[in-house]
């Protein structure tokens, strides 16, 4: 981790996240009060995110702790997806996207004027859904975070061996370092990508349903791999599979169709006993 | 929040130095892409400033001439004969283009035809095809001299408007078969499953359902590789296009001599008299003009039955 | 089974219509007549060639340089100064379109909004149709002068004569750009955008990722296209004809008068040599040798492109 | 569109050959088909030694020649039994031509001429040639001339170099005379020889070197052409008929046709006219082969 | 009908189709013995068809009866589709498929070199799953068939009318014979296609899943078709449809995965009383 100033403050989360932001009012003081384990890292407040005239997101609050998991969850296009994109601003790279309210990184609005994308996307990683290496060798696709952030100025093997060892990918591949990324097997590549992501060592790690489109096997060692990950990173996830939330993350949040956040809290909470009927609905499998 | 101490800091001064470098690089790719327009637009500003005032009725409908002043407008009315211009030019290109039109109509359909609808995935089919790919990228005046000594030689034809017509042909045959091709494939299986299951022949699928289908897109095809032939000078030259012609070529003696508008264009654009300059340009705007309406039908016919749109 | 059999041949159910029988037959011999064009081809430029070797040694065809097959007393018959004038062409053409070409495809396929790309890219490829007749005459008309009045007024600078390989290299540039700029282009845009995200993701600028992503990643097609427009160039005829002159001679000196291989086939052609001289003869092994080379481009470029098919599904 | 009258002969004649003397068929022809509109006389310039190949294989009717019949062709014509009359059509000078801003050069010996033109020749540059150190500039001569096809070359070599074919082998030698004027007039230093004609249609683009036979310096005017003063590089220039053809009438008429204008179609083009006398000969020798013909 | 020699024949069929064919010996003289309702008019014996070297059918052997329903099921990938176009020798336009073993129609060796397969498919009609209309006007869409089978001499007009009334299409289409066959509904150009068919009145037709792209409205309308074309025709329909199959079929032939025809007997019999186990549990939806 990079050094960060701040003592160690503790932060309820537990209350945010309703699906009312008009009422905006906890949240509005919320990193300052009520005692909790972790501080939050990221918060948003009253996000409003459009594609053309459609809305995707209405009005998102919730706050996310720091080195922990946390799980977004919903039904197909309620989106998850959109929300994570908005978080390191990849939404700027979609013409038609808008996004409306605030987004805190570490106290900073990230849709403020002076933050650069580019910059903000060199704290916040990110993993797909899809594995996506580059058409270089696996040394290069981990080295490549390295050069374009200026960080290869060190022992660009020795980072590059750490963040494969850190994905769990160091042992298949030691000795073939110089081989295409395109020709690893489907788990391999997306580990290839999180060691991609955790090279430069960012603060956060957004991941877009990293295993939805792996085999049982390679499922099993991603998610090993994010709950390890969560003792150095703060993680954000999106997944379809409801087990996989609850075996991985610390908390969850619920969003269901039209953009709405139902539920935001710990995930034991969320799965063994929710607020909302609906959330129970979706959980149990009743639609979504 | 907004009030903490430990308020991100982002670490911009590297970040800024790339956007600064990427400014750069956008303004040269910016830059490219106008030479290419700017280009384009000089080429037509400068072929049409040269032509104005040349470029008239009697240009298109008379002869052309030794004496550049017979092309001059302002000298029309004291001529001791007609003013100078393309039209047998004009006549000899459109007869070329329309004989090299119906000979690649039917080998460059015949041959896509075989090529999809009847021969296996054998060798010598990626041979043909492997084939017509390099023929597609064999320099136009490799075909002059092809045109040269298999027409006009060997086969006795002269330098006539069959030899012309034969050599385009050869020439473009290659796109015309890709391009056929591509509309036949683009005919969906089913059509052909229901006509087979209709009891249909393999001739008569082809000619009631996958060719008519297949009509727009082979059509438009044909007219933009004719508009190609029609510009083409090289080949022509080869064969022993005229440029002395006074009456157009005869559509009915195939094996007389012939003139072409770029033979002529090349011609005129030889000549060192500075007038001479203007009569080539007025020539080129003809030219481009056939070609621009040529594109125009071919958009259209695109345009017009393409079921995507 | 039935007493009787039920008949499904051909002839009692008067199916053979001739057509079908016929078909196949007619079909095969359109599709014959392009390997029988190759043939014909490779026929035709051989046997002329073959005439023109039995005077002309190999060694001195492919090492003199000195091309004047048509002096009256002591011709020479070295190629050299024509494949040079070709290659100063080639060159100089491939100079202008390969990082014009190249830069405007990056910049339609990652920068321009997709409404600009929809009339831009057929613009240029308005270029491509352009008869290379009509690029003759703007090289004489056009950009002759401007070479000769900047001779004129920058110090360091020749004052080109009429003929030059400048004016030709530039116009067959720019009548190539379209070639490189639109296969590019599409090979670009078939890199698929989760490439360009995941660099996004790691904080890469759109420099970065123009540069360091996409264009490695379309390499082969980008590859694919500077060879298929060097072939063009190699080939290419009337513009050179017209604006680099008739003078084979190996000079380093763009400002020079040159002879391309296809401006001697030009000259041989419109004087139309008697058959059996030796400039006849001389037009066939010119020809063989430039089929030979873009031949070979050819097949460089298909290759290239079958491993660019398999790299992305 | 059908242009010109309909005088009822038909037919077609092919002129190939000289392409100097091209123009002037040329614009005989064209001014022919005026008034006679179904007879189609396409006109080629190969050059006189290409041109002389075909028509004495029998592939055309009529030649055009800058330099009259070689041996070799005579026997070439008879082996196919071409049976031929020639014909003085009109006068030409070879001109040799600079850049208008060449104004150290106005006129040249026959000996510089030779020593400048013929086979391994040392002059490279114009101080080369500068015997009376006037100070001509030390730049590199851009050398432009007929090629080899021509009876152009033919013609310049023999006179001027003493023998077919002696001349410097880097000039550039093009098989047509504009191709020269347009280099002649790019390069201030450039020096080429072609027909006179040429000349005088683009004044404007390029200048005239005198030459000097041994009586001072001449240029290739009517004056000095047809008084013969302009030597040794004024020569007649001929057309080869083809005497079978004189059958058909619309060659006949062509053929009067083309020695009645002649004369006036040689200064249009930028030739010299050939004298009255001369005319009246060729047309009786024309009379006479047509009386023999028909 | 076209006239066929032979008096009336009564075969059995209920003890064919095994999927042991080596034994080889009931359908060897099986069109002369045992009594039934009535006459066998195609027959398979040994049928293998291979795709390269993938065999997609293991020596299929059943007799489908003149004038019946036959439903052939079974899951997906099971050859049912290849079944059906080996009887019209559909499968000779696809180059890798190659047939072996005898195929009998009204006694004849369809695969006999005699034998032309334009001739057989004028006898025998085929309608595919998805709506395969030409894009020509209706009235073309329908006499096409009688165009190419050169049977337009006659009234052509009051033939194209037969057949859409016979495929319950007349009355929605009447007045627009000369629009587009593909301005129809799909349920519409199901029942166009089927029109095309039969307007040149072939003796069996073969259907491939008709209903499986339609709406459950214009489903049940070409079940009801079909049944009425048995009046007419032998009708050999593929579905997946169990329900379907039940409904509209007076015989069933269950194919399982491998190629194999595990069943072929009376509809009633497969769905209420199954011999196999396997039948049983894929009847019942326990796989497949
Ligand atoms: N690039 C885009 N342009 C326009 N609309 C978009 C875009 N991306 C997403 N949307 C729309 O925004 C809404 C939310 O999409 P999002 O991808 O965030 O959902 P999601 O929850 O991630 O769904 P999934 O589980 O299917 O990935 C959807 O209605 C979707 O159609
Ligand atoms: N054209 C073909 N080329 C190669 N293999 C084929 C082809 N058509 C079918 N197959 C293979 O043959 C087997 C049987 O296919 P078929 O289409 O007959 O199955 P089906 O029972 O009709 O299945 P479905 O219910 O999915 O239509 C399958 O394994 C399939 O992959
Ligand atoms: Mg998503
Ligand atoms: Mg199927
Ligand atoms: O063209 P020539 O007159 O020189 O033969």
């Amino acid at each position: 981790m990079t050094a960060n100033g701040g003592g160690p403050r503790t932060v309820s989360t537990s209350e945010t996240g309703r699906s009312e932001p008009e009422t905006g009012v906890e949240t509005e003081e919320a990193p300052l009060d009520g005692p909790d384990v972790s501080e939050t890292i990221l918060e948003s407040r009253d996000l409003d995110v459009y594609y053309g005239d459609d809305q995707a997101l209405q009005g998102i609050s919730m706050e996310i702790p720091e080195q922990q998991v946390t799980a977004l969850i919903g039904p197909s296009g309620c989106g998850k997806s959109t929300f994570l994109r908005s978080i390191n601003r990849m939404n700027d790279l979609i013409d038609v996207a808008r996004v409306e309210g605030d987004l805190y990184f570490r106290g900073k609005n990230v849709y403020d004027e002076d933050v650069d994308p580019v910059a903000l996307r060199r704290k916040i990683g990110m993993v797909f859904q899809k594995p996506n290496p580059f058409p270089k060798s696996i040394f290069d696709n981990v080295a490549y975070g390295l050069r374009v952030q200026g960080k290869d100025d060190g022992d660009v093997e020795e980072k590059v061996r750490t963040a494969l060892e850190r994905a769990a990918l160091l042992d298949e591949v030691e000795d073939q370092l110089d081989s295409s990324g395109l020709d690893l097997s489907g788990g391999q590549q997306q580990r290839l990508c999180i060691a991609r992501a955790i090279a430069t060592d960012p603060e956060v790690i957004l991941m877009d349903e990293p295993a939805s489109a792996l085999d049982p096997v390679a499922t099993s060692k991603i998610e090993d791999l994010v709950e390890e990950l969560a003792e150095e990173y703060t993680v954000v996830i999106v997944t379809h599979n409801m087990q996989q939330a609850a075996r991985i993350s610390d908390k969850t949040a619920v969003f269901l169709t039209g953009g709405e956040l139902v539920e935001f809290d710990d995930t034991n909470k969320i799965f063994e006993n929710p607020e909302h009927d609906r959330v129970e609905d979706y959980i149990t499998g009743k639609f979504g | 929040m907004s009030t903490e101490t430990s308020e991100f800091e982002f670490d911009e001064s590297a970040v800024k130095r790339k956007r600064q470098l990427g400014r750069v690089f956008l303004g040269l790719c910016f830059a490219a892409t106008m030479v290419g327009i700017v280009a384009l637009v000089a080429l037509l500003v400068d072929v049409i400033v040269e032509a104005w005032g040349w470029l008239t009725w009697e240009f298109l409908t008379y002869p052309p001439s030794q004496i550049v002043e017979h092309y001059d407008p302002s000298n029309y009315g004291d001529l001791p004969t007609g003013p100078g211009g393309m039209y047998p030019m004009i006549v000899g290109s459109i007869y070329l283009i329309t004989l090299t039109a119906i000979f690649t109509l039917f080998l460059g359909v015949g041959a896509a035809i075989y090529l999809e609808e009847y021969a296996g995935d054998t060798f010598l089919t990626r041979f043909i095809e492997a084939n017509i790919s390099n023929l597609a990228g064999v320099p136009s005046i490799v075909y002059g001299l092809l045109g040269l000594a298999v027409f006009v030689r060997a086969l006795q034809t002269g330098q006539s408007l069959i030899a012309g017509s034969l050599t385009l042909t050869l020439l473009i045959l290659p796109i015309v078969i890709v391009q056929s091709q591509e509309s036949l494939r683009a005919v969906p299986d089913s059509m052909r499953q229901a006509s087979y299951g209709a009891g249909a022949t393999k001739w008569q699928t082809i000619r009631n359902v996958v060719l008519p289908e297949a009509v727009p897109g082979i059509m438009t095809g044909i007219i933009l590789s004719l508009s190609r032939a029609i510009g083409e000078t090289a080949p022509i030259l080869m064969v022993g296009a005229a440029t002395t012609l006074f009456a157009p070529p005869d559509l009915t003696d195939p094996t007389g001599p012939f003139g072409a508008m770029p033979m002529q264009i090349f011609e005129w654009a030889k000549l060192p008299e500075d007038d001479f300059q203007h009569v080539a340009a007025a020539g080129i705007v003809v030219l481009l003009t056939v070609l621009l309406l040529m594109n125009a039908v071919a958009i259209y016919i695109r345009n017009r039955y393409d079921p995507r749109g | 089974m039935s007493t009787e059999p039920l008949d499904l041949s051909r002839n009692g159910n008067d199916v053979g219509t001739l057509g079908d029988k016929v078909a196949r037959y007619v079909f095969f011999a359109c599709a014959f007549v392009t390997v029988a064009t190759t043939l014909a081809i490779i026929v035709v430029l051989v046997d002329g060639a073959m005439d023109f070797f039995s005077y002309v040694s190999l060694t001195e065809y492919f090492t003199g340089t000195n091309w004047s097959p048509r002096a009256a007393d002591n011709p020479s018959f070295g190629v050299l100064p024509l494949v040079w004038g070709t290659l100063m062409i080639t060159v100089g053409s491939a100079l202008i379109a390969i990082p014009v070409g190249t830069l405007t495809a990056i910049y339609l396929s990652e920068y321009a909004d997709p409404r600009v790309r929809k009339v831009v890219k057929p613009t240029l490829e308005i270029l491509a149709g352009i008869p290379t007749i009509v690029y003759g005459f703007f090289a004489l008309s056009f950009i002759t002068p401007i070479l000769q009045s900047l001779g004129r007024h920058v110090e360091f600078l020749p004052v080109p004569g009429t003929f030059n390989a400048a004016a030709g290299a530039i116009v067959v540039g720019v009548m190539i750009i379209p070639m490189v700029s639109s296969i590019s282009e599409d090979a670009m845009s078939a890199v698929p955008d989760s490439l360009r995200n995941a660099a996004y993701g790691l904080g890469a600028t759109k420099f970065e990722v123009s540069t360091q992503v996409v264009l490695p990643a379309s390499l082969s097609g980008i590859m694919a296209a500077y060879i298929l427009a060097i072939s063009r160039a190699i080939g290419e005829t009337m513009a050179v004809t017209l604006a680099a002159g008739a003078l084979p001679q190996i000079t380093n000196d763009p400002f020079e008068e040159i002879q391309t291989m296809t401006a001697y086939m030009v000259e041989i052609g419109t004087g139309d040599a008697s058959v059996g001289s030796i400039g006849y003869q001389s037009l066939f092994a010119i020809g063989l040798t430039l089929f030979v080379m873009t031949f070979l481009m050819n097949v460089f470029s298909m290759w290239i492109r079958s491993r660019y098919r398999e790299e992305y599904q | 569109i059908t242009r010109g009258e309909d005088s009822g002969l038909e037919g077609r004649i092919t002129i190939d050959g000289s392409n100097t003397l091209l123009p002037n068929s040329a614009l005989v022809a064209e001014l022919f088909m005026w008034e006679n509109n179904q007879v189609d006389i396409p006109v080629s310039g190969s050059g006189t030694g290409a041109g002389f190949q075909q028509f004495c294989r029998g592939e055309t009717e009529l030649q055009n020649a800058s330099r009259a019949i070689s041996d070799d062709e005579r026997e070439q014509c008879e082996e196919n039994n071409v049976d031929w009359l020639e014909l003085e059509v009109v006068l030409d000078g070879l001109a040799v031509m600079k850049h208008p801003q060449n104004d150290w050069c106005d006129c040249l010996t026959v000996d510089q001429l030779n020593r400048m033109w013929e086979r391994g020749s040392d002059v490279e540059t114009w101080a080369d040639l500068d015997d009376d150190n006037d100070g001509w500039p030390d730049e590199p001569i851009s050398f432009y001339g007929r090629d080899a096809a021509s009876g152009t070359y033919d013609y310049f070599t023999e006179q001027i170099n003493g023998a077919v074919g002696n001349i410097r082998n880097d000039y550039s030698g093009s098989p047509d005379t504009n191709n020269i004027i347009r280099g002649v007039r790019g390069n201030q230093y450039a020096v080429g020889f072609g027909g006179a004609g040429y000349y005088y249609e683009n004044e404007d683009d390029v200048d005239l070197i005198a030459i000097d036979n041994g009586d001072g310096c001449v240029i290739p005017t009517p004056e000095t052409i047809e008084a013969q003063e302009y030597q040794p590089l004024s020569r007649p220039m001929f057309l080869y008929v083809r005497l079978d053809e004189l059958e058909r009438p619309e060659f006949r008429e062509f053929m009067r046709f083309y020695l009645e204008n002649t004369q006036e179609t040689a200064r249009d083009v930028g030739f010299y006219a050939v004298p009255d006398e001369t005319i009246e000969d060729q047309r009786e020798k024309l009379e006479d082969a047509i009386e023999r013909y028909t």
